[in-house]
Order: C-alpha cells, then structure tokens, then sequence
C-alpha cells in the first residue's frame, strides 16, 4: 500500500488524480474503470474539503492505494468532521430541470461506480475505503 | 481546463478542455454566466477536448441551462462528448436535460 | 468525390471531399443549385476533406455566389481549406468574393 | 519518357493524374509543385474533351511524361480542332462578382503555374509541352 498525504486544497484534486489513476492502471482496471475510480475520489475529495474540513486549507487529506487480487482499494482519510451518510438520500433523477437540485450528484457517483464503499468515523479521524474490482476476464 | 468563447451571430460556443473538477469549475461557471448576463441563452459547450468533469462541473451546467430556458428564452446544448463525459452526464441523469449534438457545427446549425 | 448535404436552421451546410474535376463538378453544381432552387442562400461550403478543385469546381461555387448574392438574400462562404486549394481560389481571384472560415463551425456561427 | 493513351472522356482525368502525380513525385518536384502540375494537366485535359474535341469519346488523349535534369516536362497529344492560343486573353481578376466570368481560368492556371507551355498544331495533331522544374534546392 502506497499512502500520500495532501494539503486540503481544491488544487490538490489533480495530483491526486494523477495518483489514483496510475495505481488503478497497475492494478489492471479497464480504461473506463479507471475513469469511473477518478471520478469517485475526486467526489469524495472535495466532499472532504468542502464539508468535513468546511474550506480550503483546515486539514489533510491522507490517499492511501492497496493492489489487491481483485482490483484497487482506496482509503481515504481525513481529520473534518463526521457525518452519517446514511441520511444522504439518493438525488431524485427524475424531477424536471426547475426542481432539480443543484447538489447531492457527488455520494451518488461514488455509490453507483464503486463496487464497495464504506464509512467509518472514529474521534478525529474520517476514513472512507472504496474498491473497484476488475471485469470478469473471461 | 481550458475555456475558449466565440461569440456567433445565433449562439455563443464555449469550447472546453482538460479537467473540470472543483477547482475549476467555478472558471466554467464564470464564463457561462458572463454569457447569460450579457442576454445571450443560447449556449453550445463543445466537450470535444473535454478529459474529464466533476459534479461541480455538472453544476454549473445544470444552473445555466435553469437560466437560459427560463421564459423560454434560450438553452444550453452539449456537443463532442467523449464516452467517459457521455456516461457521467447519463448517470447524473441529465441526459435527457441537454440536447446532445455529435459535433459543434451540428449545434451551432440547431440555433 | 463526396458530398453530404445538411440544413441547418440559418445555412446549409456542403461538405465536399475528394477530387472536385471536369467529371465530377457538375454533381457539386446540382447540389448547389438544388439548395438554391430550394430558396435557400446561406450556405458553407466545406471543404476541409477536399484533395484537389479545377476550375470547373470553381465555376460551380462562383455561379453559386452569383445567385446567392443576388437581392442582397444570402452568399456562399468556405470552410476548412486546405493549402493547396487555397492557392488555386488564390490565384483564380476568388479570396475576395468568398467569407473564408477555419473550420465548419466557426462558418454556420456567421450565419 | 513514358507515354499513355487515354480516353478522351472525363473520368480518364483522374487516371492522368495519378500518372503525372507519380511522375512528378519521381521527378523530384516538392508537394506544391506536384499539385500545380496536375492542375495544368487537368485544365488541359478537359479543355481538349471540351473544345479540341467538342464533347466525350471524340479521340484520344496522348499523354507523356519526360524527367528531366531540370524537372518533369509533360506532353499532351490529342487529334481534335487547332486553336490560336495568342488569342485567349487572360482573365480580369478584379472584375465584380456580377461581372465575373464563369470561364477563362483553365488556360490562366496553366501558363501561372507551368514554367515553359508550348502549344503546336500540325494537321491533325495538336500538342502541349508544358514543363515544371524543381525549385531551386540550394
Ligand atoms: N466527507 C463529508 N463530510 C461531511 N459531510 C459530507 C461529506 N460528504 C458528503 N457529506 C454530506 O452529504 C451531502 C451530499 O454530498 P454530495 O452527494 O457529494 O453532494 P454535494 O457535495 O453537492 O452536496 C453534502 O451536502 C454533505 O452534507
Ligand atoms: N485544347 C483546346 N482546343 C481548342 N480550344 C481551346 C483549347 N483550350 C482552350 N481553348 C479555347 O480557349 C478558351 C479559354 O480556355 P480556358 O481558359 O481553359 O477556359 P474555359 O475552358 O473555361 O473556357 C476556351 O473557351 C476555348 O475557346
């Protein structure tokens, strides 16, 4: 397992991009996989700075890579404040574009494109682990 | 993220390029509504250079097209779209909230 | 030699690539003048997958002009030249009397 | 020198130009000079179908090609009508578009971009001899 840290910034996002998307190449996802990986980590990042940390600049985020058998799982951790994602609803899809909400896209990706995804809050520290697993190759 | 404007006779063409995520995504959103502010609702963003787009940048074209369509006065439409692009506005369920054309001449021709 | 023909709400759109000779500039022509029979006079001519043009192709676009101009009612404009046939509308004395554009979209945005 | 005989119909011309263009491209002439070679050939061609033989499937085209030390001379042979090549004005590029004509360019095209044209009319043989040499390489 590699682990970087990085600054709670919003310009953090690509490098951590950078290094998400070349442990998932290793770890033998599909091109669209890996896109699918991007995408959910980048949620889950700004999720961090935006509503654990509350802005830029309060804290770390802690990006942690594990090659699995499977495929890749990603740790993430940070030092914000909790938060029960079982109150967060999935966005309604089918409302018209007057009530459709700006937000809530976010959880939902990560829900949708990883294969796992769990939450676990203990004091002063925020861990979210998500794998994505490689297609059946047969 | 790169962000080119053209302003034509019918419509404005946003070309886009790179990474929208939340860092750049409030550029995104600038430069549409400097479009809409100045009355101008009928928007193409042309994705064809697009590498990739956050649900911030899904924000900023959600909020937009809520401007443009308001009193019937304009919208925005997509153009270009690479598969990844394609299947993030598909699972955001936007789909059928954008007109989607396969290139900019063909949107640009729409208005 | 190819044609695809596209109409736009502002323009039509003629995409012609290949070889535009003595033997294959009449079908350019017929194309032509059925947008204009059609009472449609804004049209691009696009030429980004054009290889070659004689003066017979050149013909084709000029009585074209002339009937698109005529009561002020639209033009003809170009898109997407390469050098090559950018140097015969050079040396033929065409630059004057055409609209050039880069590229199709920047050509449909004018109309 | 390598001569052909083609039709004199219009769709012998893109045969004629891929032999000149192969030619050209043997005689070492750059990119541009190949296309404005087979531009001259084309005007010419057609010309002959048009006004030498007033219409398709009258006679022949003749076409050889010669590399020289100097370039690519080329020699169009066909047994149609004679005419006086002096009296064929060049075009007026300045006029109008109104006032524009829809012919006269052919002829124009090929003395702009061939360096020698030579026309000859002996009874029932009429030939071009038109030459492009390479650009100076120095
Ligand atoms: N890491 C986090 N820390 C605290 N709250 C979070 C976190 N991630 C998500 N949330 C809560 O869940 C809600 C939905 O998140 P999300 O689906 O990403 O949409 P958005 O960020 O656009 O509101 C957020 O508005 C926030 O209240
Ligand atoms: N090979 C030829 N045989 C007879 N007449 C010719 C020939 N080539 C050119 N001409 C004459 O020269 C005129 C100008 O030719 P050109 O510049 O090619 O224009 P166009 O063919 O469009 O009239 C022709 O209209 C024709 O009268």
């Amino acid at each position: 397992m590699t682990t970087l840290t990085f600054p709670g910034r919003f310009d953090s996002l690509p490098m951590i991009a950078d290094f998400v998307r070349m442990s998932a190449q290793e770890a033998g996802l599909s091109s669209f996989q890996i896109y699918a990986v991007e995408t959910a980590v980048d949620e889950a990042c700004a999720n961090i700075i935006e509503h654990a940390y509350g802005g830029e600049d309060i804290g770390n985020i802690e990006c942690g890579c594990v090659i699995t058998e499977k495929g890749l799982t990603i740790i993430l951790r940070d030092t914000g404040r909790p938060f029960n994602p079982e109150n967060i609803k999935n966005p309604d899809l089918n409302s018209s574009l007057e009530e459709r909400s700006d937000h809530g896209l976010g959880l939902y990706f990560i829900r949708q494109w990883m294969d796992a995804v769990d939450f676990e809050f203990k004091p002063g520290s925020n861990t979210l682990t998500m794998s994505k697993f490689k297609e059946n190759q047969t | 993220m790169e962000i080119t404007h053209t302003q034509f006779k019918h419509c404005d063409v946003v070309k886009v390029t790179g990474r929208v995520d939340s860092s750049t995504a409030p550029l995104l959103s600038e430069a549409l509504t400097k479009i809409t502010e100045a009355g101008r609702y009928r928007i193409v963003v042309d994705m064809a250079g697009l590498d990739f787009i956050s649900s911030a940048g899904l924000r900023a074209l959600i909020s937009t097209q809520k401007t443009c369509r308001r009193y019937n006065r304009g919208e925005i439409v997509l153009s270009g779209l690479p598969a990844n692009i394609a299947a993030t506005l598909d699972l955001a369920g936007f789909t059928p909230l954008f007109k989607i054309f396969p290139d900019a001449t063909s949107a640009v021709g729409n208005f």
